[in-house]
């Protein structure tokens, strides 16, 4: 599907709806409304890992994944600089291995920015950020040799990771750290689960930062994201009923039930 | 002695890959000089290879060609705004080179819509899965049936795991929530299961090149 | 997951057996991997539909017909691919078929002349007479419709630049009509371009695929609907072919390393489970 | 009104193309000078227009109505140039980043830190690659060709397999450790990886040979209980996320594109 006008009808009822809604709840939120949002056992993890790199006095790990700057590797920089503004108030040694030269040079500059915002920018360290390489186990190569030199206390693991996520969490348990990962590609999960201390899985990826910031803005965010999953939970159940009354030929429903399922057919 | 020069000098790609294939396997005893000797080396031929595809796949056809040789004298504003990004070592006027960064985020950004259209909205239809299936001869069709019912199941718990504003105090939706995470251990003990086949496959693969190809023991 | 317990010392059998040092399954891990190279060990085998029915298909093209192997795979993928190659030309030199052999990949093109050559002496097969090989060929879409309609211009030359008019393994081939088989041994997608663009021109080509173990799932629709006769999937599709046509090669062989590694595992999850469950029974 | 704009901007002959690249670089030069002495309160608004208006061209792109014939509309054609301009643009910062590499290794060996030598090796490996990749592109020589390919086939590839292999080491650890029947989600992790690594490998579907091939029994053949979780379970937890995964990308891609988007690097003062 290259463009809307292919299939209107499901671009505008999933798409525009959920993408209006959350700018909706982004707008209300500003205004200042209590919100709720559920446990990330893996988010409350930030805190203790790097508590733990304090008292050991060994570095903190931080890989933001090897793909190419998107707003996937925005995302998991939003969560590492929170992570450094930790770091910086407990002056922490960190790392920081980075595989696409885009993301590093933004790195630097997120990084950059946490320190000051927490006004020690004398604490930043600009070799901490290191660009290591854009092949996949080049890079798989170094940070393994690095998680095992500078024996890291706690591994950050965020962005987009593919088969060299085993490589990190397998070598940084070997070092005993405590390792919270997550990734947008599920086929790693597994791999991050059996080898890391927390993960985090799917969806929990992008409201990691709002979670963390408790920004109001992100978390009306958050909650014009689980509306738009609602919306889509409501279709899926109405889909499979209409699918139901359709194969049982019920005597109009049936016909309804497959216009239904026409509408959200694409090609 | 000369023997084993002249085989060198005969396949030096083999024996430089059969080294390097050991130096660097030896990190699953531990890091070691060895080891990190060759991690540097992989690393410096990467960037090399990184800046050679820059030049030619890059520099040279999007910029070099289009300006020099076809006249697309428009594409040098392109080269003079990517210039900015080096502003980010400068103290002063750093800021600058967050326009570049902004318009990458902006592209990035706005592939969103035809990327969410693309990848996501064809699935949404071949989720509609008939409860009631009929068979060629007419009949119901139990076992298709009661997959389709499960594979409802499976998608609505897993999408109520990931509500994250939703009062989880109903305990309809902690239950499902929890189902749900519980089916996606399933679905990631059988990823993890499936991906043993392919990752001893390239193990295997690494023991004929040292074993065949280098030292030609076999075969 | 909960925290796993990072350093203790193991004291009694049952704790030991909890927390075997890393280097010990590693190194069991390379002894049933190498082992299978040296000596082949078969075990008992089930094959697959998949693989069965791209045997059937090339088993039914009559004694001279005309197959082209196309080989887009390189280095990374050679454990599986490599096998898979070596096992459909040894089925096509056995059966007698003309073979013609290109690749869309400069490695692959190299990797299935080597093959293709070896076999070629095993089986008397000469070049230009009974096989050729029309060498690496960039851009799959062009490549591919111009081959539905004419392919002695297609592939004028072979890999070496030499004319292939000439030739007599050509002789009579004009166009996909008179192609009998097809075989893509792939790491990617490359089957949807083949499907899309060349099996619906001629309804009597058999088209098979040989892709990655990987790849393979998202494959099965179309060997359902018919557009693709038989899948070879993986090295383990690769090792049940060789069964077919009688040979111990190289899937054999990985697929008993494969087999063993996976037995290895399951072993050590057993035993893992075992000294937990015992410890725990102690401790309660 | 728009031709003389069209022509101006059209491709130029060689007699006349250095005057324009010149041009072009000077006016930029104009154009960085005037930013530079823009009035901080400017810059933030100045750099949520460009990400908007980078944005904007591929919303437009996909929303705007398109001929059914061609699937197209007017800024289709532009697809393409964009993408090359966002790899040109992405391509200029590896400069940065090998910038990093030559600052890190450069120091260790000027002050012969421990391990100088292995900065040596990175850096003489690099430049290597480079000559030797370059002359394999645009050269003639032979045997810098033949050089080229030992660095690149006989080294660079042979690494790249040697390290994905370790996975091969590493999945034998993770799964020794981690699948315990510690908990339930252990537990059902366990489970399923083992019951789908039997029915991958012929040695575990040999134990369930004797079952019948067909009628519902047959479905308790254990590459039967594999294929089902794989198409059934699998499937529908996966994309259950994958949905998840969608909305949540879709949130974010909002939030930068329209400059929403909170944190430090987004709230600094510049």
């Amino acid at each position: 599907m290259q463009h809307a006008f292919e299939k209107l009808a499901p671009v505008l009822i999933v798409e525009v709806l959920t993408a209006i809604i959350i700018i909706w709840r982004i707008i209300s939120a500003q205004r200042g409304k209590e919100l709720f949002i559920r446990r990330i056992p893996g988010l409350n993890a930030i805190d203790e890992a790097i508590g733990r790199a304090t008292e050991m006095g060994r570095p903190v790990l931080m890989v933001p994944g090897i793909g190419g700057f998107s707003i996937i590797a925005l995302q998991a920089l939003s969560i590492f600089s929170y992570i450094a503004r930790s770091t910086a108030k407990f002056g922490n040694r960190i790392l920081m291995p980075v595989a696409d030269p885009t993301v590093y040079t933004v790195a630097e500059e997120v990084i950059r920015d946490a320190y000051q915002a927490e006004g020690h920018p004398e604490r930043f360290d600009p070799d901490s950020i290191r660009f290591l390489s854009d092949r996949q186990f080049a890079f798989a190569s170094g940070v393994a040799g690095l998680i095992q030199r500078e024996k890291i206390a706690s591994s950050f693991m965020f962005g987009e990771f593919f088969a060299e996520s085993l490589i990190f969490a397998e070598t940084g348990n070997m070092v005993g750290a405590i390792q919270v990962a997550g990734t947008v590609h599920t086929t790693q999960i597994p791999f991050f689960i059996a080898a890391c201390d927390y993960t985090i899985i799917g969806d929990e990826y992008y409201a990691a930062s709002a979670y963390i910031s408790r920004n109001p803005t992100m978390l009306g965010s958050l909650v014009g994201q689980d509306f738009g999953k609602l919306l889509i939970t409501v279709l899926f159940v109405v889909g499979t009923v209409a699918a139901t009354v359709a194969a049982l030929n019920v005597p109009t429903l049936g016909e309804a039930g497959k216009s239904f399922i026409d509408l959200f057919t694409i090609r | 002695m000369d023997a084993v020069w002249q085989d060198i000098l005969s396949r030096p790609g083999i024996y430089a890959g059969a080294i390097c294939t050991i130096g660097l396997m030896t990190l699953i005893y531990r890091e070691n000089a060895f080891y990190r000797f060759f991690e540097h080396v992989f690393i410096g031929l990467a960037a090399g290879f990184s800046i050679v595809v820059l030049i030619k796949e890059i520099l040279d056809p999007f910029l070099y060609q289009p300006v020099f040789k076809k006249g697309e004298w428009y594409w040098t504003f392109v080269f003079m705004f990517g210039l900015l990004f080096y502003f980010i070592h400068s103290r002063k006027y750093n800021w600058l080179s967050r326009l570049p960064i902004g318009f990458l985020m902006g592209f990035s950004a706005g592939q969103a819509f035809q990327g969410f259209a693309n990848t996501y909205l064809p699935q949404l239809a071949k989720s509609f899965r008939p409860l009631y299936v009929t068979a060629s001869d007419g009949s119901l069709d139990m076992a298709q049936s009661i997959n389709n019912l499960i594979f409802m199941i499976v998608l609505v718990t897993v999408m109520s795991y990931f509500f994250f504003s939703f009062e989880q105090k109903s305990k309809a939706i902690r239950n499902s929530a929890q189902f749900g995470r519980w089916v996606m251990m399933v679905a990631f003990g059988a990823i993890f299961g499936t991906t043993i086949m392919a990752r001893m496959a390239l193990l295997f693969d690494r023991m004929y090149f040292i074993f065949s190809d280098w030292l030609k023991l076999v075969q | 997951m909960a925290m796993t317990p990072k350093t203790s010392k193991p004291r009694d059998l049952w704790e030991r057996l909890q927390a075997i040092d890393r280097r010990v399954l590693y190194t069991l891990l390379l002894v049933v991997i190498t082992l299978p190279l040296f000596k082949p060990i078969r075990l008992p085998m089930v094959t697959m539909p998949s693989t069965q029915k791209l045997y059937q298909a090339i088993e039914s093209v009559p004694q001279g017909g005309f197959a082209i192997v196309s080989a887009t795979w390189s280095g990374g993928t050679r454990a599986e691919n490599m096998p898979q190659t070596e096992a459909i030309l040894r089925h096509l030199m056995k059966r007698r078929l003309r073979v013609a052999i290109f690749s869309f990949d400069q490695q692959g093109s190299q990797f299935s002349y080597n093959i293709a050559s070896r076999l070629a002496k095993e089986y008397g097969y000469e070049y230009g007479k009974d096989w050729v090989h029309w060498g690496y060929r960039p851009i799959v879409g062009v490549v591919l419709k111009s081959l539905v309609r004419d392919i002695p211009s297609t592939f004028a030359t072979d890999r070496d630049g030499k004319p292939t008019r000439d030739m007599p393994v050509m002789k009579g081939i004009k166009d996909i009509k008179n192609v009998d088989v097809i075989v893509e041994i792939a790491a990617s997608g490359i089957y949807m371009d083949w499907i899309g663009l060349v099996v619906g021109a001629n309804p009597n080509l058999k088209f098979g695929f040989c892709p990655t173990a990987v790849m393979a799932p998202e494959t099965y629709p179309y060997m359902d609907s018919g557009q693709i006769v038989g899948i070879m999937e993986g090295m383990r599709g690769a090792a049940e072919y060789e069964k077919l046509v009688n040979t111990t090669g190289l899937a054999t062989k990985g697929m008993g390393s494969i087999s063993l590694a996976h037995v290895l595992i399951m072993v050590l999850i057993i035993i893992g489970n075992l000294g937990y469950l015992a410890t725990r029974a102690r401790g309660s | 009104m728009l031709e003389p704009i069209v022509r101006f901007f059209a491709p130029k002959p060689l007699s006349v193309l250095p005057y324009y690249v010149v041009g072009a670089v000077l006016f930029s030069i104009l154009v960085i000078i005037v930013l530079i002495n823009l009035p901080s309160r400017a810059r933030k608004p100045l750099i949520a227009i460009v990400t908007f208006l980078a944005g904007l061209f591929y919303a437009t792109e996909f929303f705007w109505p398109i001929d059914i014939a061609t699937n197209k509309n007017f800024l289709t054609d532009y697809l393409v140039p964009a993408s090359k301009l966002g790899s040109l643009l992405g391509g200029m910062t590896l400069t940065l980043g090998i910038l990093s590499l030559l600052r890190v290794h450069g120091r260790n060996i000027a002050r012969l830190r421990s391990g100088w030598y292995n900065s040596l090796a990175l850096l003489t490996a690099m430049v290597a690659m480079v000559i030797f990749g370059l002359i394999d592109k645009y050269g003639t020589d032979a045997t810098a060709k033949k050089v080229f390919n030992v660095l690149f086939e006989g080294m660079l590839i042979n690494m790249d397999a040697t390290m994905f292999s370790l996975i091969a080491f590493y999945i034998v650890s993770a799964s020794y450790r981690a699948f315990r029947i510690r908990s339930i989600e252990a537990t059902i992790l366990m489970v399923t990886a083992f019951l789908v690594m039997l029915g991958q490998v012929p040695i575990g579907n040999a134990l369930t040979d004797w079952l019948p091939k067909d009628g519902w029994i047959a479905s308790l053949r254990v590459e039967n209980v594999k294929q089902w979780i794989l198409s059934q379970v699998n499937a529908a937890a996966l994309r259950a996320i994958a949905f998840g995964l969608g909305v949540g990308g879709l949130a974010i891609s909002l939030r930068i594109w329209l400059s929403l988007e909170r944190g430090a690097y987004f709230e600094k003062e510049i």
